[in-house]
């Protein structure tokens, strides 16, 4: 393409042109339009039908996992397919399952929640729910998920390679991962390196993009405390994204180096220092878990109010609760090391930082429950997933208090008790998050309705079988098995737990069985559904002020905010809903003569209170 | 199915104060967990939709936000200082009892090595002595265990003593404990360590005084010939 | 006013925001990750260092002070005929801008090039990176740390001057004027960045 | 665009300052002094640098307050990091 034509393509796409349309666009070739698209709505898109993937993936991970703790030695229905050096026969070799454990946490983390909750929603909510016509930077954006994509290869191929694939757990803690000696997984381990660092630019030129946008894009009147809050903690995870995972990029090159060039950072052989490493992964790690749960909250906080018909209780403390997790979460990263040998002084200052943090979780649950309380009540399947993200939320939040406590997290260190915290927090969490989110917005997306019939069977199913593989998790750790067991039946003491694995693994199959309804619903409402109308959830938001799915450029004209987003059974309007572009009544038909809405210089707070 | 709450038997002298803090930890964290779960069920029954309702239009109050931040932040801070003591008590070296048996235990992949200092009382001299995967003490007497490792990280966990520690090669990590009644019981790893984690275990045999003597004498005698 | 300017100071956006366009905030949000970068490459270095002392020598006894002191030199006057840059086409000055980056270019590749040189002298001193191989003075953390550091700064400044070669480009091709010189702008902000970075690294590592 | 009162700016003088700072580190850091009075004399001297850079060079001066504190939000993290892990050895 010559500059000429780059240029004159550009200017077709230039969607900051008032009344700018979907017109003119045919010229783009189907290249530009849905492969390298630099539309923030179609790489919201991609960057679904990749963690989707992914999320399969993972679950799929997930559930050859459980058939070796359910049922250790017997070989693994249709894992002949396996190679011998995996699964010889179908019988999972415990090589095999290290790499099971550490690609299936990986996957989840790095390759499904991270990218539904910050690719998916944030490049599909921040402009649209600021009124602006896309990402400040369209064309990083689209940088931003190729990059993705070719991180999620490499990751993948890091199967093929003789060795397999990564098998030092999700943390992979030197020296285990600093040398193929240790674990017979050479190339694997350095893909899997390779991979997370191309994985982090992906997410840094995501969050540069994000914040700019909110910061610079929003429409006039959008003030910061009129902000949706989906928008407000894709800010916020944005900033977290922003200064957390260059760190780990750091570490990870560090370890690539120990790995590649001989260099011992972190090999005890040459004078490393192992617990560097730990320290610079939970420094990222723990804002990684806030970056996995604050979207979610976001979103759920968003149905809520919405599908209760009621404002959300507390706006601002919502907003400060999030910017105070996102300021403690730099402070407790130590939790994940009480056991690791560090400095016991050092543990008690994590331990309170750590229970502190428990404060704005709560502000943030009373507040959901606040926001019920006197509302109406539409239990749509958004609002179910919402629902059930809060009453699991508080469980895992409350296994969390547990370990805070190092005198209990000294038997608790690596136990499934932790397996059971982290998947109350982040699949009844944050994937309950992305399920209340995916129900929610994808007529916008997609231009039609989601079946409620089949997505309240996948609900309630999904809920039962989920609790039924988490909830004994607890009770196994309190027992003391170990995580990251290949086989627990090793130790005696741990041989009459086998029953309760054997059930967790069976409702575990369920519970991957069940998710085929989604994947049903999903694909034949995305053909078959019911046309959506610009507005489903008589909603306040922007995003539905436009029609569903919303054209090139979002805004026919460029929208004015008037209020706040969640004025929902206003006593201005007859109506239970009052759109924020919506001029107030007094105002000229058309919104002409209404008064200038606080426009101009917001009263803005420091936008950098995020970090 | 074995569903129980309850943590397992201990016989550690401090097993039963951390038991103790998790006990209290359940009950709180069970108190709040019905009331919250509570609440919210209460709350779905009473105000589901209904035609002609409407929802009420409120924004919030400023006297319930501080209620809910100033409550859970003192609950959470009594667990904590609750939580100090038993801490110190097991991991802070400033702490542990003087007069401690010494031993040392280096783990490699996959195995414990229990060093013993022999008939002198001193580690590092040549009447020392090492067993594989066993580790015999004597009851109601503290043992101090330097943990060493050579390879890659692995991590000390005696279940029924409520002790838990990683091993890093490169450092000495001190830790203490000190049964309260006989018996066998189990040593395991955990933290992923390689393929053969899983079966990195080894057994903690609990003496009498005397049975642990004689223990001692015997291979003490084994090592010298 | 070229075209991606226009999206980038869009005029329909007044908004309060930062009061700074989209492309110079977008930098300013990108080298702040870049700190973050920077905090763990140097900050490991610390901690190595605080833990090993044995490992490092004493100032000017491996490194070459004197040869670096003048590659500072020069990177401090590639800043300041940057910033020349920048000022000469504020005031509509297309043949000092041109003169002036082409400066900043030829002294930012001259450090890159006596870097080039540092590293192959000193590799062949036997003061390398790797564990098995370290021959000089000290020992192999001292290399490890400093390759990684001046390396990954080294590798900042080549892409530098690889940006600032296009913004030249651009300029000659009459791109920027007074009106619209976002690229020159950001690209010195991160040249100066780099610059910065550098004058925390000449101290710490071949001064302390 | 924002700045036209760029144009009487002191950058040649900031450069002969940042020479003459880096003189005074050559000189001062192979001095006889104890190892911690140099550490802390070059590392004043170090940041004396740096801001200069940022404050001149990258026009600090001239941006509005909110983008000092976006400027200097990685910092406080940074030191959090390193003085944490310090107190470990
Ligand atoms: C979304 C992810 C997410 C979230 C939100 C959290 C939230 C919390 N986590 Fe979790 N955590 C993980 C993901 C997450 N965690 C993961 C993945 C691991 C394992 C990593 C690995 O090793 O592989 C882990 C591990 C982990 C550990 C280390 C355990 C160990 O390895 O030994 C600890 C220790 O303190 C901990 C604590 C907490 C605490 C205190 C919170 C708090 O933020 C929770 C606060 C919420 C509530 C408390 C509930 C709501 C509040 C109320 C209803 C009010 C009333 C409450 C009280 C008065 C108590 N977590
Ligand atoms: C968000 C993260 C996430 C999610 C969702 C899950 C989901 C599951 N995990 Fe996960 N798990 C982790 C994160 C996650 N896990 C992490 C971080 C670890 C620690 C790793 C380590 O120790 O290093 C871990 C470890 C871990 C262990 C401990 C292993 C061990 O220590 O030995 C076990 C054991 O049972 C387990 C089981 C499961 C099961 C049965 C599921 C099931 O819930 C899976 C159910 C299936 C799905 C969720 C896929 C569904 C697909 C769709 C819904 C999409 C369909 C739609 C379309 C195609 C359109 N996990
Ligand atoms: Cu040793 Cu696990
Ligand atoms: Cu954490």
């Amino acid at each position: 393409m010559s500059t000429a034509q780059l240029v004159s393509s550009l200017e077709k796409e230039d969607r900051t042109q008032p009344g700018y349309t979907d017109e003119g666009l045919h010229e783009l070739s189907f290249i530009r339009k849905y492969v390298f698209s630099t539309d923030h709505k179609t790489i919201a898109k991609q960057f679904l039908f990749l963690s989707l993937f992914f999320l399969v993936v993972g679950g799929a991970l997930a559930g050859m996992m459980r058939w070796q703790l359910g049922f250790p030695g017997q070989p693994l229905p249709g894992g002949g397919v396996f190679p011998d050096t995996m699964a010889p026969g179908g019988i999972i070799l415990p090589e095999f399952y290290n790499s099971l454990v550490t690609m299936h946490g990986t996957i989840m983390i790095f390759f499904a929640i991270m990218p539904l909750l910050v690719g998916v929603f944030g490049n599909l909510l921040i402009p649209l729910q600021l009124g602006a016509p896309d990402m400040a930077f369209p064309r990083l954006n689209m940088a931003s998920f190729w990059l993705a994509v070719v991180a999620g290869t490499v990751m993948m191929a890091s199967f093929l390679v003789e060795g397999g694939a990564a098998g030092a757990g999700w943390t992979s803690y030197a020296p285990l991962s600093t040398s193929g000696e240790w674990t017979g997984v050479y190339l694997g381990q350095q893909l899997w390196l390779v991979s997370l660092i191309i994985m982090g630019a992906s997410s840094l030129t995501g969050a540069v993009n994000y914040i700019t946008t909110v910061i610079n894009m929003r429409a006039p009147g959008m003030t910061w405390f009129r902000i949706p809050l989906p928008t407000w903690s894709l800010f916020i995870t944005a900033i977290l994204i922003l200064l957390a995972i260059p760190i780990l990029t750091g570490g990870l090159i560090m370890l690539l180096f120990d790995q590649l060039i001989g260099t011992t950072f972190f090999i005890p052989a040459g004078s490393g220092e192992p617990l560097l490493w730990q320290h610079i992964f939970w420094f990222f790690g723990h804002p990684e878990v806030y970056i996995l749960i604050l979207p979610a909250m976001g979103i759920v906080s968003e149905v809520l109010s919405c599908r209760a018909r009621k404002p959300i209780f507390g706006y601002h403390a919502m907003v400060l609760a999030m910017v105070s997790i996102a300021f403690l979460g730099w402070v407790v990263w130590g939790h994940h090391m009480f056991q690791s040998g560090m400095n016991p002084m050092l543990g008690t200052s994590f331990m309170i930082s750590t229970v502190v943090i428990a404060v704005p979780s709560a502000i943030k649950t009373f507040n959901w429950l606040g926001t019920l309380w006197r509302g109406d009540i539409h239990f749509d399947t958004p609002m179910l997933h919402a629902l059930s993200f809060v009453s699991m939320f508080i469980i895992g939040g409350l296994s969390g208090i547990f370990m805070a406590a190092p005198a209990v997290d000294i038997y608790l260190h690596d136990t499934y008790f932790i397996v059971a915290h982290l998947h109350y927090v982040l699949f009844g969490g944050s994937l309950f998050g992305i399920f209340a989110g995916i129900t929610f917005w994808f007529p916008k997306m997609f231009g039609r309705m989601m079946g409620e019939g089949l997505g309240k069977v996948h609900f309630w199913l999904t809920f039962i079988f989920y609790n039924l593989v988490f909830f004994p998790m607890h009770n196994l750790g309190i027992q003391g098995m170990m995580r990251r067991l290949y086989d627990p039946n090793e130790y005696e003491f741990l041989q009459p737990l086998q029953e309760m694995s054997t059930f967790i693994s069976i409702s575990a199959f369920l519970l991957v069985g069940t998710q085929s309804l989604f994947a049903f619903n999903f694909f034949w409402s995305m053909f078959r559904g019911r046309q959506a109308p610009a507005n489903p959830w008589n909603s306040n938001t922007l995003e539905w002020t436009v029609p569903s799915p919303p054209p090139h450029g979002n805004f026919a004209v460029m929208p004015t905010v008037y209020r706040g987003p969640y004025e929902y059974s206003s006593p201005e309007v007859d109506a239970d809903f009052y759109p924020q572009d919506r001029p107030p009544p007094g105002a000229g038909p058309g919104g002409q003569a209404a008064p200038e809405p606080t426009p101009g210089p917001a009263p803005t707070p420091e936008p950098v209170a995020g970090d | 199915m074995n569903w129980s709450w309850m943590m397992p038997e201990t016989v550690s002298t401090y097993g039963p104060a951390i038991d103790q803090l998790y006990y209290v930890i359940l009950v709180i964290t069970g108190v709040v967990f019905f009331l919250t779960e509570g609440a919210l069920i209460a709350f779905l029954v009473m105000y589901r939709h209904k035609e002609g309702r409407k929802a009420a239009y409120i924004h919030g109050s400023t006297k319930a936000e501080v209620v809910w931040t100033v409550v859970p932040f003192l609950i959470v801070m009594a667990i904590a200082l609750a939580s100090k003591s038993s801490w110190d008590l097991v991991k802070n070296p400033a702490n542990f009892p003087a007069d401690a048996m010494r031993l040392v235990v280096t783990a490699k992949q996959f195995e414990w090595n229990v060093t013993y200092p022999g008939a002198d009382g001193r580690i590092g001299t040549a009447d020392d002595f090492t067993v594989r995967n066993q580790l015999h003490i004597p009851v109601n007497r503290a043992v101090r265990v330097n943990l060493r490792a050579e390879d890659v990280i692995h991590s000390f966990f005696l279940p029924e003593f409520r002790l838990k520690q990683d091993a890093i090669p490169g450092r000495e990590i001190p830790v203490w404990f000190e049964a309260t009644r006989t018996g066998e019981f189990t040593l395991g790893c955990a933290e992923l360590c390689g393929l053969g984690h899983y079966r990195m275990k080894g057994t903690v045999y609990v003496h009498t005084e005397a049975d642990f003597q004689s223990w001692a004498a015997s291979r003490a005698e084994e090592q010298q010939q | 006013m070229n075209h991606s300017a226009t999206a980038v100071m869009d005029p329909r956006h007044p908004m309060p925001g930062m009061q700074v366009y989209n492309l110079k905030l977008g930098m300013w949000i990108f080298l702040l990750s870049e700190v973050m970068f920077f905090t763990s490459l140097i900050g490991s270095y610390i901690i190595l260092r605080f833990a090993h002392p044995e490992h490092w020598t004493e100032p000017g006894v491996i490194l070459n002070v004197s040869l670096t002191a003048v590659n500072t030199f020069l990177l401090i006057c590639s800043s300041v005929t940057m910033v020349k840059a920048f000022a000469a086409i504020e005031q509509g000055d297309q043949k000092g801008l041109k003169l002036w980056l082409l400066a900043t270019i030829l002294i930012g590749a001259s450090f890159v090039g006596i870097q080039f040189f540092e590293y192959t002298k000193l590799i062949h001193e036997g003061f390398v990176p790797n564990f098995a191989a370290y021959t000089a003075e000290g020992a192999n953390l001292y290399g490890a740390t400093f390759y990684l550091m001046t390396g990954f700064h080294g590798a900042h400044v080549t892409i530098g001057v690889l940006c600032l070669s296009f913004v030249l480009f651009r300029a000659m091709k009459g791109a920027y004027t007074s009106e619209s010189y976002g690229g020159v702008e950001i690209i010195g902000l991160y040249w100066h960045f780099v610059d910065l970075v550098w004058i925390i690294l000449f101290t710490i590592v071949y001064l302390l | 665009m924002e700045a036209k009162e760029h144009q009487k700016q002191p950058y040649i003088l900031i450069w002969v300052i940042l020479l003459v700072l880096t003189l005074g580190e050559l000189g001062y850091a192979f001095m006889d002094l104890p190892k911690i009075v140099l550490a802390l004399g070059l590392i004043a001297m170090a940041i004396w640098k740096a801001l200069l850079v940022a404050i001149y060079y990258m026009h600090l001066r001239h941006e509005p307050r909110r983008m000092w504190i976006l400027a200097a939000s990685p910092l406080p993290l940074a030191v959090i990091l390193v003085v944490t892990v310090l107190t470990e050895y």
